[in-house]
């Protein structure tokens, strides 16, 4: 029921900026429907957490996992939702976009985050491939927004490079169906189904497509070295957008590859996903961590950023254990503490006119609210208390020294590389004196509100979890 | 009444106070005088009921746990433990917090209307609760966090004043430092709780029987680089001179008198609470690195004529120092001479104390110069003894202190770290002889050197005549400044003088600590106030010394006055000017005072003297400028070159991100086959 | 009998056809052989509609058929015309060195440790190692050819050989989801080639090396 | 007897300081072929001194009133806390670390009076004195430090007072002895280290930082770098050569004890007049060298002792 209000309400937005000509309507349509999606999405979560599973019709089945992200991507969304439009319209002031546009980018939005909802919350593999595959189609569209030459390359080799990887992730999942015995495997194949045949699975092709799985999917989570697209499209897409693709669509695509990851680990044992996973994700850390130091621009940095983090989360669920739990804090913190980020860079392109580094000095005094917010999501990212990566970082490391000492060393090596240079970039931003072209003072509030709660937010959940959203957390970790 | 201030709900009050002025002083918006007292108020306040807190904690001898808060996580647990060391960080603490406050109070005016106060006030009650917190948490993950949050509040109190891209190089340096040190101990503490499955301090404890010694030696290195990194031994002390100055000065004198302590205190908890039994070779590796870092911290110090970074290397001294009796103290413990032990950490500990004393103190009376000339250069001071005669009485104090010149406490700590290493010297094999030599002669090395800088510090900045046009528009500073300087000054005096009870009670706070109930005293206080140790090995009486050394000068003086000669008419005239007028530019220098020593040792400085002669038109060059410059052969040769391989293979990294969309996609089919060559 | 020359056929038109595409040199011809290679995989799917005979794999065969072998080589035929690319950019690797590769590719697949896959059903194993050599040789083909509209065909023959493993694989699912597939496929469709005239109005070519603004 | 013995202790040093310059400035006039100044020739110095007005630099600060008193105090305390003919009364100040700092606090006045004029002179003059004082200091403990390891105590007046010395240690007690006898050239800036005698720029220490004295300020500092003199050679007479102490406060015993005191003071004294007669001034960067080989005889020595 509550996710058949999700989606109706998406969908009512979505003709509502279809139909509507008032901005303002749209703007509320939207937002409305993101609060109505987030409320019942903890609605979900809360059942979920007390009930188990929850799979009101045999399209849908919402477990643990699927069920703290379907709330994380929404309360993303909604906050993306409130900042869009006074950046549009601060944007639409500067000439830089025709004030029409704001009803293209929401329309995108809406039908963007339901698709993701529908994928994560398909009971049928084959469907989530779908509806992952069409946000690849309305993600270009938001990455080419403003048609200008960069960002139609930056949407192009989206497109591409996603494309193939979701054709490798489709072969994977159908090489996963023809395990099952014929009579099963035709009509409709669902998670629980390969789940509940798994044991019987033929162990190499089950590799094989695992492997397939986890490059293709692990194109769209943007794991190295399938993560090309990830800072052309961060950088180009609006800060709202770029917000929903690191804090929705990235947990999405990750949860789906945990999904086929638990089947693999029945069917062939857990020793070989952890090692892919871990190959993977230490790859992903080094070098987004390496591109830190010299990274030019500040929108890039943050793409490089979530790669990063991917792989740590990664590297989580590769080390096991603690490092589970660890890995979906993580998801957690990351989707807040980025969108943030993404948001407040968004005011800096605003104040500065550019997201090269070397022009935007001195933002403290330019922008106080704003470069406070992005200096502390810096760090908070880069894992210093009082946020939770701190911790979820420390778990990871200590889960990865009990049985890959190596491993967890040389993650530990680059998280602090990667602290090096996110800082510099971070200081260099930040502190010294603004230039002198640049009068000091924030935009409207409604720039500021979104990325301070949601940091609020953040923070609050880097102490205190809500009891439903911790005994999911303690269920997912066991079910993973 | 004891029992119910030394209970978790005075713990609570204690940093809800701070936490109180932290927000409370950003909430005040722009009313900058309102953000400043209240800022300052509310930590004096929380300083002196830490004051009251710690002390009757140590006077009614209750020590307790606070347990529980346990938040949604696992293993990370708000819980607190308060003994007699964290009692004594605390009065440590906040002796320093309570008058560099007092002293903020006048500084803090002179950031009115340029940089944000009410950001001020939220960091430094925040770096006060979080220090406060690092001496009295007991769990990893809590302390690692109080550990961060305070490195990360000192960090943007050292950029405060962010508009000098210099503080924000130091600041970035820094943090940057302090992170990959605290990356170290961290691991540190995972290994611990791999081993034990808990942060808990005394779980860890009660498991390290069972650990075994490679496991603790790991341990051991891991923490006492990452420790040591935050003491600001030599070689990771680099962010130390940089830091330090650039903070606000009475940051800068709790970071240099307080917070680096917080690597000693945890030293002593891991070293001496934790892991015992500890093998030899810590405390012998603890006395090598301390005797390095106080004979190359003050050498630093003597070549550098910037006021503040020149305290700054006298804090690395000083910890070599306290080094030198922690080490002492842990060999002694692995060579089971529990007494000599005890007497060892005593003079660690009361050296500790000593210095965030004099330390404070002095960054204190160089922030005061430093505010009233407008620079912190040495070489444009000079007499600033005629228009702040205070400062200079208490500067004056300071560096006799931190010099370990009677009557003051300094003296006391140094000759009670002595005393240990001549113990050490005649106890043991030759090794362990040898080796406390070597500290025994850096530290009398250092000893002298420090006096020599400080003769360089006291008179370049307050002799002859002034050297510069700010020096000479020098006023005395406000008398918030001048008070909160002056209370430190008498407590170097009253330590001083009190030593003798402090040592011995130092010395059974030593046995709680290292859990040794049955190691006996070795020092014993006389009737008359003399404190011996051993059986008249050695002893020492601080009122006798205290009182002579102040009646003779004066007796002197009273007698030469009024029984010889007694109409002598004094006048004043200019001085001996060889029949030149002589002129400011003819006084010494600070460099020019160090020239000698930094010649001498120019093997351990690389330091370089090098004449720029101006082109001779005529037959006699116009003028010659002679430099002196030493190589920081740390930056250059270590760190510089670990930063440029992390930049090559950055740069060599980027290729990846070639722009051409084939290569992207070829990287998928590379990954997707050899994932399918090795995976399978 | 007639079978299995059918079935020799039918794939080998769609592996050929794979290969072809790194040959042409005209973009007209490029996407006429797409059309000849979704026709091929339409034959294969109407050949499991005779087996089945249920009315909605017919519905699944005539919606490919319409999508793949019709709208697609037309769209592409117009837009060609439209922006007048007559001829393909040339790809990194030439001719010689290009077959090289993809000999190297197709020989990789018969490797023992594609055995599993190639023996799903091991009547089929000669069909199915083509299907996933054409599969390799199509991803190969997005990443050695400079021409956004080979890149684009690549991933449509991809997608083709992906569906002939599955046939092979004896993989017949609800015909529901082959349609919703489709759908994909055909949207897919109208962004890509939106996207490729996007691209020739902004940068002026269909060389998509010519894109390297975004870089580190 | 106690009370004479105290007073003893104490007056001792100022009263015979000065003869002992006197002596040792008596002998190198011999050497020289020079008929020389009286013995008592210091005394009437410093009673001349006393007696004269004084003239103070305009730019002197109270640093510069203050540091006489301070400098002669010092030595005052020193010289009634270091063992001179007996070695059964002592202070809570006779310890070996305690007199050094003692000493240094005297140094650190004396340089900072050297600064506070702003005469050029004073300025190098206490640059160098705090750059040998730096140097010597450790020399000065290590030297000490071979007695301490012999005798388990700090304590000046114990190790005055330990009669028993085994021959194996010897060599080890005459090393260091040497050693010491340098740290006492360089404390009282005597020749290889500084001239007494001269006011030549090039050369003078301790003379630069008095230029700027007069009157009764100058007389105090002379008397105090005399006091200083006696002090060392005290300490290295009764420390290394720990003979003919009063064990006992009997007159007699302590009448002998003076007198042998003195003679063994003579021997020093003639010791540094002979010296100071037959070498040169070494160069100032050549001094860290001697002084460094004067530490390594400590550490031969300390090594000699188990």
């Amino acid at each position: 029921m509550a996710l058949l209000i999700i989606i109706f309400s998406l969908v009512a937005a979505t003709i509502i900026c279809l139909v509507s000509k008032n901005v303002r309507s749209m703007v509320l349509a939207s937002t409305a429907a993101f609060g109505i999606s987030a409320a019942s999405a903890s609605l979900i979560a809360d059942k979920v957490a007390r009930h188990g599973d929850y799979a009101p019709f045999r399209f849908v089945q919402i477990n643990s996992l699927t069920a703290i992200v379907l709330l994380l991507i929404m309360i993303v969304g909604f906050f993306s939702a409130i900042y869009a439009y006074p950046y549009l319209a601060e944007e639409a002031n500067k000439k830089i976009i025709g004030r029409t546009r704001t009803k293209q980018l929401f329309i995108l939005l809406n039908v963007f985050m339901l698709l993701l909802v529908m994928a994560v919350t398909a009971s049928y593999p084959i469907l989530s491939w779908v509806f992952l595959e069409s946000t690849t189609l309305a993600g270009a569209f938001l990455i080419s927004f403003y048609n200008k030459p960069s960002t139609i390359e930056a949407a192009w080799k989206y497109l591409i490079i996603n494309s193939v990887g979701l054709l490798l992730a489709f072969f994977g999942t159908l090489l996963f169906i023809t395990n099952l015995p014929g009579s099963v495997s035709n009509g409709f194949v669902t998670w629980s189904i390969l789940g509940s045949f798994a044991p019987h699975f033929n162990t190499v092709i089950t590799k094989v497509a695992f492997i397939f799985i986890l490059i293709g999917y692990g194109t769209k989570v943007g794991l190295a070295p399938m993560h090309t697209w990830k800072p052309d499209a961060y950088s180009k897409a609006p800060a709202p957008i770029g917000a929903v693709f690191s804090g929705a669509l990235m947990p999405v695509a990750l949860v789906i590859i945990l999904k086929f990851r638990v089947i693999t680990d029945v069917a062939v044992g857990t020793s070989f996903s952890q090692h892919l996973l871990i190959a993977f994700g230490l790859l992903s850390v080094i070098v987004a961590a390496l591109s830190f130091i010299t990274v030019v621009n500040y929108k890039r940095m943050l793409g490089y950023s979530s790669i990063e983090q991917a792989g740590l989360i990664t590297l989580g669920f590769g080390f096991g254990g603690i490092g589970r739990y660890a890995a979906i804090l993580q998801i957690i913190y990351h989707s807040l503490i980025k969108s943030s980020l993404f948001f407040t860079s968004g005011n800096f392109l605003l104040k500065f006119h550019s997201s090269k580094i070397k022009v935007v000095r001195g933002a403290l005094s330019a922008l106080p609210i704003s470069a406070g917010l992005f200096l502390v999501g810096l760090l908070a990212v880069a894992g210093l208390p009082p946020f939770g990566i701190f911790i979820s970082e420390i778990m990871t490391i200590s889960s990865g020294l009990k049985h890959y000492i190596a491993y967890a060393l040389v993650a530990m090596v680059f998280i602090v590389i990667a602290f090096i240079g996110l800082f510099k970039q971070a200081s260099s931003l930040t502190l010294g004196e603004k230039p002198k072209d640049i009068k000091a003072g924030e935009g409207s509030r409604w720039l500021l509100f979104p990325p301070l709660a949601i940091l609020g937010l953040a923070l609050v959940l880097g102490f205190y979890m809500p009891p439903f959203l911790h005994t999911l957390i303690r269920q997912a970790v066991v079910s993973q | 009444m004891l029992a119910s201030i030394v209970s978790p709900s005075g713990l609570i009050i204690l940093f809800s106070i701070f936490g109180i002025g932290g927000i409370g002083t950003t909430l005040l918006r722009g009313n900058n005088r309102a953000q400043n007292l209240w800022a300052h108020i509310f930590s004096i306040t929380g300083a002196l009921w830490g004051l009251i807190f710690a002390a009757s904690a140590l006077i009614s001898n209750r020590e307790f746990y606070v347990n529980g808060l346990a938040t949604s996580f696992p293993f990370l647990s708000l819980s607190f433990h308060i003994d007699k060391l964290s009692s004594l960080f605390i009065i440590i603490i906040c002796l320093s917090v309570l008058f560099c406050s007092i002293y903020g109070i006048g500084y803090v005016k002179s950031f009115y209307g340029r940089y944000n106060v009410g950001n001020y006030g939220f960091f430094y009650n925040l770096f006060i609760a979080a220090m406060l917190a690092v001496v009295t948490s007991s769990n990893g993950i809590l302390f690692l966090f109080a550990w961060e949050i305070m490195s990360l509040a000192s960090y943007f109190l050292v950029v405060y004043e962010r508009h000098d891209h210099k503080n924000v190089k130091a600041g970035y340096l820094y943090l940057i430092m302090t992170h990959a040190a605290t990356a170290l101990i961290t691991l540190a503490f995972i290994l611990l709780f791999n081993h034990a499955h808990s942060f808990d301090f005394n779980t860890i404890r009660a498991s390290v029987p069972s650990m075994s010694m490679a496991l603790k030696n790991i341990v051991f290195l891991l923490a006492f680089v990452g420790f040591g990194t935050k003491a600001g031994i030599i070689p990771f002390h680099i962010w130390l001179p940089a830091a330090h100055p650039a903070a606000p000065s009475h940051v800068s004198a709790l970071m240099s008198g307080v917070m680096i302590k917080t690597g000693i205190y945890m030293m002593i908890r891991l070293f001496l609470g934790i892991l015992l039994p500890i093998p030899l070779w810590w405390g012998l590796t603890l006395i090598i690195v301390g005797s390095i870092s106080c004979v190359l911290g003050v050498l630093y110090a003597l070549t550098e004529h910037d006021i503040k970074r020149l305290l700054a290397y006298h804090s690395i001294e000083n910890i070599g120092i306290i080094l030198l009796g922690l080490g002492g103290a842990m060999v002694f413990y692995s060579l089971h001479l529990p007494t000599l032990m005890l007497l060892s950490l005593a003079a660690a500990l009361f050296h500790t104390w000593n210095h965030a004393t004099f330390k404070s103190l002095l960054f204190l009376a160089a922030g005061s110069v430093a505010l009233a000339t407008g620079t912190k250069n040495i070489e444009k001071y000079g007499g600033l003894i005629k228009s702040m005669p205070q400062t200079a009485i208490l500067f004056l104090i300071g560096a006799m202190a931190i010099s370990a010149l009677p009557p003051f406490n300094g003296f006391y700590s140094e000759w009670l770290t002595f005393q240990s290493l001549i113990h050490g010297v005649l106890s043991g094999d030759i090794l362990v002889k040898w080796v406390f030599l070597g500290g025994l002669v850096s530290l009398a090395l250092a000893g002298g050197l420090a006096l020599a800088c400080f003769v360089k510090a006291f008179g370049s900045t307050f002799l002859a005549r002034p050297r510069s046009v700010m020096a000479k528009g020098a006023k005395e500073v406000s008398i918030w400044m001048r008070s909160g300087m002056a209370g430190l000054a008498v407590l170097c005096l009253v330590l001083g003088v009190a030593s003798a009870y402090i040592i011995k009670s130092l010395e059974s706070l030593g046995r709680e600590i290292t859990a040794s109930p049955r190691a006996g005293l070795i020092t014993s206080v006389s009737s008359r106030q003399t404190l011996q140790i051993g059986h008249n090995f050695g002893s020492i009486s601080a009122p006798f010394i205290t009182v002579v050394a102040v009646a003779t000068p004066l007796l002197v003086w009273f007698v030469s006055r009024y029984f010889i000669n007694r109409h002598q008419k004094i006048t004043s005239s200019p001085t001996w000017d060889c029949g030149t007028d002589i002129t400011p530019r003819m006084e010494i220098t600070s460099t020019g005072f160090a020239r000698s020593l930094t010649m001498i040792f120019q093997p351990l400085l690389r330091s370089n003297l090098s004449y720029d002669t101006a082109p001779a038109g005529s037959l006699a060059p116009t003028s010659i400028v002679a430099t002196v410059g030493i190589v920081d052969i740390y930056k250059k040769y270590i760190y510089g070159r670990m930063y440029s391989l992390i930049n090559i293979l950055s740069i060599y990294f980027k290729k990846i991100q070639n722009g051409n969309i084939n290569a992207y996609i070829l990287y998928i089919l590379l990954a997707l086959i050899i994932a399918l060559a090795m995976g399978i | 009998m007639l079978k299995i020359h059918f079935f020799q056929v039918t794939v080998s038109v769609v592996f050929l056809s794979s290969i072809y595409f790194h040959l042409a040199k005209r973009n007209i011809r490029i996407s006429m052989v797409y059309g000849l290679q979704s026709a091929g995989v339409v034959a294969l799917l109407f050949y499991s509609y005779l087996q089945k005979g249920s009315p909605l794999i017919l519905v699944v065969v005539l919606a490919t058929l319409a999508v793949k072998v019709i709208i697609a080589p037309t769209f592409f035929i117009r837009l060609i015309n439209r922006h007048k690319f007559k001829f393909a950019v040339d790809p990194h690797v030439k001719m010689a060195l290009g077959l090289a590769i993809i000999g190297l590719i197709s020989g990789l697949v018969t490797l023992h440790i594609f055995s599993p896959l190639t023996t799903i059903i091991p009547a089929n194993q000669t069909y199915l190692t083509l299907a996933l050599a054409s599969m390799l040789i199509s991803v190969f083909l997005i990443a050695n050819h400079k021409d956004a509209l080979s890149q684009i065909v690549g991933i449509l023959s991809l997608e083709n050989s992906i569906v002939v493993f599955a046939i092979f694989a004896g993989l017949d699912q609800s015909s529901i989801l082959d349609l919703g597939i489709l759908f994909d496929i055909f949207v897919w469709l109208f962004v890509a080639i939106a996207f490729i005239s996007m691209m020739y109005r902004h940068i002026g070519s269909i060389d998509v090396t010519r894109m390297k603004r975004l870089k580190d | 007897m106690h009370i004479l013995a105290w007073a003893l202790q104490i007056l001792f040093v100022p009263l015979l300081a000065p003869l002992g310059v006197g002596i040792i400035n008596k002998i190198k006039a011999k050497v020289q072929r020079r008929q020389g100044a009286g013995l008592l020739q210091p005394y009437r110095d410093i009673r001349k001194l006393l007696h004269k007005d004084e003239v103070i630099s305009e730019d002197a600060s109270f640093i510069f009133n203050i540091a006489p008193y301070i400098v002669f105090g010092i030595t005052l305390i020193v010289g009634a806390s270091v063992p001179l003919f007996t070695s059964v009364i002592h202070l809570p100040s006779s310890d070996l670390i305690t007199v050094v700092l003692l000493l240094a606090t005297g140094t650190f006045f004396l340089a900072l009076a050297g600064m506070d004029t702003g005469s050029s002179f004073g300025g190098f003059g206490s640059s160098r004195e705090m750059t040998l004082s730096a140097l010597v200091e450790g020399l000065f403990i290590a030297s000490i430090l071979v007695l301490v390891i012999l005798h388990r105590t700090t304590n000046l007046y114990l190790i005055a007072g330990s009669v028993h010395l085994d021959y194996a240690d010897l060599i080890a007690v005459a090393l260091a002895g040497v050693s010491f006898f340098i740290v006492l050239l360089a404390e009282t800036n005597r020749f290889p280290f500084d001239n007494v005698d001269t006011h030549l720029e090039l050369t003078m220490i301790h003379e630069a930082m008095l230029l700027e004295y007069s009157g009764k300020k100058l007389a105090l500092m002379e008397w105090a770098s005399a006091n200083k003199l006696i002090i060392f050679a005290a300490m290295l007479v009764n420390l290394y050569f720990p003979v003919g102490l009063a064990s006992n406060l009997q007159f007699g015993t302590i009448a002998l004890a003076i007198t042998i005191f003195i003679a063994k003071l003579l021997v020093v004294y003639v010791a540094i007049a002979v010296l100071e007669s037959v070498i040169a001034k070494l160069r100032f960067f050549r001094l860290p060298g001697l002084l460094f080989t004067a530490f390594i005889l400590c550490l031969i020595a300390i090594g000699l002792v188990k």
